[in-house]
């Protein structure tokens, strides 16, 4: 357990430099359109909400099934409006 | 090979689509391929997990799933193009009341002796709260359902003080004490900690700054999930929401700068606001929008027909050769470029002319106010370099200014219109310039040569 | 409403005004009258004014007397005041300051007398400004003209027979033909150097990418419309002890120097021609309010000791038909402005900054405050 | 080793050498003569002269006969030449193929005739290039003469009284001469087209920023130092097509049409002249060798229909101190290049690529192919 | 907390300051700084080793570690500034090395039976030997013991698909066969290949090439520790193995894309030039060296004294503005710029006064050629911009040359000569230039104006 | 232990990306350097170095102990020429 955690923060490090390195001098027009694609991508949280709502409990299904539910309007939504202003990006 | 490995590969695969996904999102011509990208990921990771998992009752997640995708397809495809950010700002929130609620659904079944966990799940349950009201208050902002302006009120140093103690206070129980109150009322506590957080975070900032709000936000549903990734050991919530988090605050940083404003000055702006007094003497000018080349650039850019308007400034800073040289490349990049000379630009009758010449703009490219004013509206960016008097809109609209009836290049009909001058200072008939405060009107300020130079190398990339 | 435009006698090389501005009158619904000849000497023949809508005078007394308008570049003979119709206006340079007579008969003569280089400098006036529009012209003719006559090329040129050095251009005084004179000079690849009292100069020199040269004078002013104002006697002593180095080096030295409504000062001393190179060139500008340089005559080239000391009255003319085009739409901008389309006459009114500025007569008295004070 | 340089006659304005060549001379251990008041034209006197160290010679009789090396400009008076020393140098401008008496008369004279206009178009040969160095400083002073006679300004001036419009150049030749107008005229601010019968021309007149006109007139050759050769008479026809609108449409037409060892192409034709706005200048510099433009005359300003054409045979001339310097310099540098500074003489090789080109008579006889052939 | 819990964060915090490191290297103001950190990071991630491991046995680990340290030290130390990059060659070929030792020492201890342990040991004694051997052979080619030659021979190719065939074979064995040979034997097999493998690699590649190699080498020593990381489980290794793995490629890709070459072309050139006849007529000139903008930008940087020549070829460009902002900029950088201008450069006499009059070039730093010949040897750069007669050496060296005599600026003798010119086309005069084949001539192919833009966009960062 | 090289092989992923984020666009004059830098890191086989020979059993000691020294051979010698070749840069 313990050194999987120590994995895991490992992983969290090297994550954080990534995202770090990844957004370097990006166009402001493009601001908007990335904070919404990553905003998508923060829906991941799907994953975990579905995870966790594989029980047979009442209050954890009622809760999982929540989390799944706004987590699927996340990522859905925000990987489809993400698109939408790019589409306004197509040079004339 | 069992599922489980298969499982692991899948989310390292989905990883990596997010990873080259939000890389490409960061340059315009990738941007879109890159959002498929990372949508793909998305869709490996939850088919996947779907796929393998020691899941009970299909049901409810599927019903969750397809309620959900749906609201989320069509408040994204319906919502009109102007109302997309409080779209975001809004998804993002629920994105974080999704962590919050698989933060508190572990929660009711972990020991409670374990810190780490505890910790984790405290993260979760907090970040993915104050997330949750702060996108929510954001979006009220945006669309105007609550009003823009910044919230502020006496005693609110104290409040916020208290709140955050009381936070602290019920994570340090929740960690290693567990007494005074049940494990749920905890849990509910710290839920109601956070969302009033998440209100009075947002609240007193004003709706201009929105944006950077939301993307701060933004970072912060990433570290939600990331927490989340911790609650339950999932790598590809770790690093998908790590990544989220990292980039979205250098992201807002970028967004901050590109206001010119530090982050700390956007976020707590708001507190010293109260003490200030308005001074109308400039509202009624209204404010003046800076700009900067690289934001200028952009514009420029996207241009199809520029209009240059030199004037005395370019000829003190002796930025012809840079504007020609502007000039070329925007032509180059498929605009069409005029120069708009005004009859008494400069300090001496033709003085714009010796300068053009010597930097060998061609002559059929210099049009006089009477040509260009009718189709002003037409032109997509007026590019003022140095010019202040001959583009005063007061000589057309104010009787009792001294310019009054001289014609000018009517420059604040265009679509925009970028000022380069070196501060707010006045030309030659000593008078201010209403067209510095007009809405399609951007400031870039800065030696005329030296900013024409930057936008020069911005455009050679 | 007429307007009659004579035309200008003697050395007179430019026209009043030409047919492209003659056209623009005659739209406004203006009844223009040019005499026979007017554009003779810029190559415009009777026909192209009747072309435009003009028609064609041959007596000038019977159309002086009928205008309602008439304009001129030079100030009138004296004797033909008494021809013009009572209340109706003429427009031209007057040099009211010294032509007190002239003054006088306009407002016995019951005239409105529009004197041209009174138009005040302001933004709002630059279109009306005849003094502007020719100075720049002057500037640029005095270039061509002293490189006509400099014995050596203005560029540097770096051939296989040698290096041929620039050559260096000084311009004292550096008002709108100064800076058009520094303008030329530089193009045409001269070294320029200029000064000016007025210490704003200094931005617009470098402006046109040429040299200004640094004199410590003390103390200068300046008029609220950017004219100058004169020095002291010890100021231009030690002016002169400044320049003299540069005048000595340079080979063309071209002086611009004027004090509104009053003589040119007298910059350039023979001491300082003489320590000229022979050959030299120098353009005295301000030849016909006295003379900024020492032994310039008008209208006149003075050999002084190998130096050429060109003193053109009429630089303008060298480039007449610019100068006709520019100075007729300046008139035409003035009438312009006060004209009503509706009742197709001139709203005089005196309280209008450009009129009190150049209007010397009115109704029988002289109603300008400048030149009353002169009387 | 004495080298004499007789005073130019008549209209001649520049003077052979300049003092500071003159001390180059002497530094090479040659003796210097001018002749007095070789350089009063350009305001060099005689003591300028004394101080590099030259002598001053009163009497050109006696200077001619004792100088192993005579240098001038223009061709000699034929008379004087059997006044000159036998064996010695005479280095001028000849027209050689023009003037076959004087080459006669040098042959019989015994007397070395170098010819500076056959100074070979080589690379190498640049710095003794009289022609080039000569027609440089014309297409200047070519272009500033027009400038002055045109009464318009050459540049653009957008101004509150109008937009003055650039004046039109039209160039015709590109040689050096023409180069040099065309970027006399662009530094002026003009807008210049040009057009030339060689094709490389187009590269180098874009290479001054001016607009190459194109004609199809078919083939075109070269020689092989760059002159033109001469076109057919159905080629002239279609160039003067070609040209008619673009003439039509310019203020300022300067043409420079060569054809080495021929009389210049007639270009410009009366027709042509009479399609140009009153008030327009041509400045034919070929008019010495019959002129590219009908109606041209030596040495005259020449109105034709409101068109001035001017027809100055001694451009150069107008910038005569700088025309005076670069052609002393081509003498100095070709006689240093065969200098023997040990033994003090001149080292004449005939075979050498230069002296080939330019010697034109040598101990008793003709030797230049050119030139015999031409006899 | 154990210690077990501080060596892995310790190491976490070392993989921290590597990755920051390496950002730190990748920029000249803070290449010192990062290296600094690196090392630290390296410190940091030893020491904690050191102390914490239930090592048996010190002894022979200080001694080691002193000996190695000590060998090092002298090394970097005393070698001569020129012969760094063979030292930095033969330090990889080490660290190849002691990855294989380490790799086969877990060998001998490991259960057989575990694939991914086996593949994980092979392919580090793998490409730690193929390392070891590259290193030495480009160390020897350096140091030029080795001839820098390509060495080729014909059936190279059939001996190269025999040597890869057997490493397959012994891979094979080793992970999922274990038979025919002993453990041992394999082991001692794979060495052997391995070797062979690098020794092959690496010496048929030309001297000139020998850098790129070893930074593809070094990218390997790096994935040779990474795969040790997963012989032995230890993060840190992995890391860094894999962020110099990673690095390196890249870098050798930037670095080939500076030479104007491909990778393959690098590394397997080799092989075509067996076929190739070299045809003398072109080798008796000399070759010519082109230099990419952005290499000349750095030399220019560097230099404190420029010589502008231009020529006819600035003039058919128009790169007289280009030419004027360079030279601006390069004495913004403290460099003193003149320029040379020969008496006939151009077309017309004069010519290159009137573009760099229109250009804004002052006067006073125009010098003739008799001027500035007697001190060329003081000059760093030479930068000739379309010039080409009036630069031909010939003229001062060559009586047969039809310019023989002709006075030249003699740029040839300046510490360096950038030629900016379309191709290797001759000028007016029609005849080649030996200038450009001279050492110290660096050719900047393309048109001036392109070229001399991109060297200030160069400079404007 | 499977799940743990799971979570190695995330860690090598993200290095990987990490290293190729990291090194875009250096100037030419750093390459060796660079090079040279990235050498000295990859002598980190140095702690795997030390971790094997820490046995008593002979064969690993000998194998153990070199690789140790020519491990540190790497890093110390690397580092050190590393910056001695920065400081070349310095300016003027
Ligand atoms: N054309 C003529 O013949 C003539 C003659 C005399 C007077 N005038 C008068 O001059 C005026 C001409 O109008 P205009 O619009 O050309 O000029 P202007 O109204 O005088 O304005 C020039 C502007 O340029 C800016 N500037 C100065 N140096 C600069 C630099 N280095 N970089 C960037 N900006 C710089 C100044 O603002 P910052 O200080 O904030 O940078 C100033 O506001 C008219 O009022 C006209 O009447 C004209
Ligand atoms: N000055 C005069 O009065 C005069 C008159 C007539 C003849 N000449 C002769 O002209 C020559 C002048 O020497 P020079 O060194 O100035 O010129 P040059 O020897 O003619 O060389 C010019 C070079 O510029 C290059 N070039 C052309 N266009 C270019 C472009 N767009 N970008 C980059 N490079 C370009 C050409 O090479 P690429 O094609 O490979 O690019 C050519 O080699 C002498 O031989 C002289 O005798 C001079
Ligand atoms: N706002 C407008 O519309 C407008 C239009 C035209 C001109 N102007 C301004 O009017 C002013 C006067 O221009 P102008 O050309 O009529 O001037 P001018 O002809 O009256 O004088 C020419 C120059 O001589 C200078 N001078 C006077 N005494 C001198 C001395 N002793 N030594 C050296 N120089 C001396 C003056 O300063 C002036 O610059 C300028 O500032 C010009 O910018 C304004
Ligand atoms: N290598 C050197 O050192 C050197 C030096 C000077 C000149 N040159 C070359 O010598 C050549 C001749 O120069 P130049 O000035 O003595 O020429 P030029 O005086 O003999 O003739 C002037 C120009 O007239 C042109 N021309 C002839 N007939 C024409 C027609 N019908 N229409 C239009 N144009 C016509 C010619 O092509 C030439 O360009 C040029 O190519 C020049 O570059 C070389």
């Amino acid at each position: 357990m313990e050194s999987q955690i120590i994995l895991l923060i490992f992983i969290l490090v090297l994550s954080i430099f990534l995202g770090i390195e990844l957004i370097t001098k990006v166009p402001s027009t493009l601001h908007t359109p990335l904070m919404s694609g990553a905003n998508a991508i923060s829906g991941i949280t799907l994953v975990g909400a579905i995870l966790s709502s594989g029980s047979s409990e009442l209050i954890t299904i009622i809760l999982g099934s929540s989390a799944v539910f706004f987590a699927s309007i996340n990522v859905v939504g925000g990987y489809l409006v993400t698109n939408r202003m790019l589409g306004m990006f197509k040079k004339k | 090979m069992d599922t489980s490995l298969i499982v692991n590969l899948t989310y390292i695969a989905a990883s990596i689509f997010f990873i080259v996904g939000l890389k490409m999102l960061g340059s315009p011509e990738t941007a879109r391929r890159g959002n498929l990208l990372s949508s793909s990921g998305m869709l490996l990771a939850v088919v996947v997990t779907l796929l393998d998992q020691n899941i009970i009752d299909y049901r409810y997640i599927a019903g969750a799933l397809l309620a959900g995708s749906l609201v989320g397809y069509f408040a994204a495809t319906k919502v009109k193009m102007t109302s997309m950010p409080e779209m975001v700002a809004i998804f993002n929130g629920f994105g974080g009341i999704a962590s919050l609620l698989v933060g508190s659904s572990e929660y009711i079944h972990s020991s409670l002796n374990n810190p780490a966990l505890m910790g984790a799940i405290y993260l979760t349950v907090l970040i993915g709260g104050v997330t949750f009201t702060g996108s929510l208050i954001a979006y009220g902002k945006l669309s105007e359902v609550i009003s823009g302006r910044p919230f502020l009120y006496k005693g609110q140093q104290f409040v916020n003080g208290l709140l955050l103690i009381s936070i602290l206070l019920v994570g340090a129980n929740m960690l290693f004490v567990q007494e005074f109150i049940t494990p749920n009322q905890t849990l509910i506590l710290l839920i109601v900690l956070a969302f009033i957080l998440g209100v009075l975070f947002v609240i007193p900032i004003g709706g201009a700054d929105m944006p950077v709000v939301i993307a701060l936000l933004n970072s912060f549903s990433g570290l939600a999930a990331c927490a989340a990734g911790f609650v339950i050991t999932n790598n590809v919530l770790i690093v998908a929401g790590a990544l989220v988090g990292a980039s979205g605050l250098i992201l807002t940083n970028i967004m901050c700068k590109a206001m010119n404003r530090s982050l700390s000055n956007v976020l707590f702006s708001g507190f010293g606001a109260v003490s200030d007094t308005s001074s109308d003497s400039e509202e009624d000018q209204g404010e003046v929008s800076p700009i900067n080349a690289q934001d200028a650039y952009l514009i420029l850019e996207a241009a199809t027909s520029v209009l240059i308007v030199p004037g005395y400034g370019m000829a003190v800073a002796q930025a012809q050769h840079a504007v020609r040289e502007l000039g070329e490349l925007l032509e180059a990049n498929g605009a069409e470029v005029k120069y708009a000379i005004h009859p008494v630009a400069g300090r001496m009758p033709g003085h714009m002319n010796v300068l053009l010449a010597e930097a060998n703009v061609s002559y059929d490219v210099l049009v006089e106010p009477e040509d260009v004013n009718p189709i002003m509206d037409t032109v997509d960016v007026c590019m003022v370099i140095g010019a202040n008097d001959v583009v005063n809109p007061d000589a057309k609209d104010n009787e009792g200014s001294p310019i009054y009836g001289m014609p000018i290049i009517e420059v604040d009909n265009s679509k925009t219109v970028f000022v380069l001058k070196r501060s707010m200072a006045s030309g030659f008939a000593g008078i201010q310039n209403p067209l510095f405060f007009k809405s399609n009107s951007r400031m870039l300020f800065g030696d005329a040569k030296e900013t024409v130079s930057t936008l020069v190398s911005e455009f050679k990339g | 409403m007429q307007i009659f435009f004579p035309k200008e006698e003697g050395q007179e090389i430019r026209a009043t005004i030409l047919p492209d501005v003659a056209k623009k009158f005659t739209d406004l619904g203006i009844e223009v009258v040019v005499e026979s000849n007017l554009g003779s000497e810029v190559f415009v023949s009777d026909e192209l004014y009747v072309e435009s809508g003009a028609t064609i005078s041959s007596s000038r007394e019977s159309s002086l007397s009928t205008a309602d308008i008439v304009c001129r570049i030079n100030k009138p003979d004296i004797s033909e005041i008494s021809k013009l119709k009572t209340n109706s206006i003429h427009i031209s340079f007057l040099d009211p300051f010294n032509e007190k007579d002239l003054v006088n008969e306009f407002s016995k003569s019951n005239i409105t007398a529009i004197s041209m280089e009174l138009v005040p400098r302001i933004t709002r006036a630059q279109k009306m400004d005849a003094l502007s529009s020719q100075a720049n012209l002057a500037g640029y003719a005095a270039v061509i003209e002293a490189s006509r006559t400099l014995s050596k090329s203005f560029p540097m040129m770096m051939t296989a027979a040698g290096t041929i050095s620039p050559s260096r251009v000084f311009v004292i005084g550096v008002g709108v033909a100064g800076l058009q004179a520094i303008a030329t000079a530089k193009r045409l690849g001269a070294r320029v150097e200029a000064f000016d009292t007025r210490p704003v100069v200094e931005e617009q020199v470098k402006s046109l990418g040429a040299k200004f040269v640094k004199i410590d004078i003390g103390e200068t002013e300046e008029t609220e419309q950017g004219y100058a104002k004169e020095l002291t006697e010890e100021q231009i002593k030690m002016q002169q002890e400044g320049m003299k180095k540069i005048c000595s080096q340079s080979d063309v030295v071209i002086t611009t120097a004027q004090v509104f409504g009053r003589p040119a000062p007298r910059i350039v001393t023979q001491e300082m021609v003489h320590s000229m190179k022979p050959g030299s060139v120098i353009v005295d500008m301000a030849v016909s309010t006295g003379g900024n340089v020492e032994g310039s005559m008008v209208d006149e080239y003075v050999f002084d000791n190998g130096v050429t000391i060109i003193g053109m009255s009429n630089l303008p003319g060298e480039v007449a038909k610019d100068a006709s085009q520019v100075y007729g739409a300046n008139l035409f901008n003035m009438i312009e402005e006060y004209w009503d389309s509706d009742s197709k006459e001139l709203k005089f009114e005196l309280s209008d900054e450009v009129l009190k500025g150049c209007v010397i007569t009115h109704e029988g008295s002289v109603v300008n405050e400048l030149v009353k004070g002169n009387m």
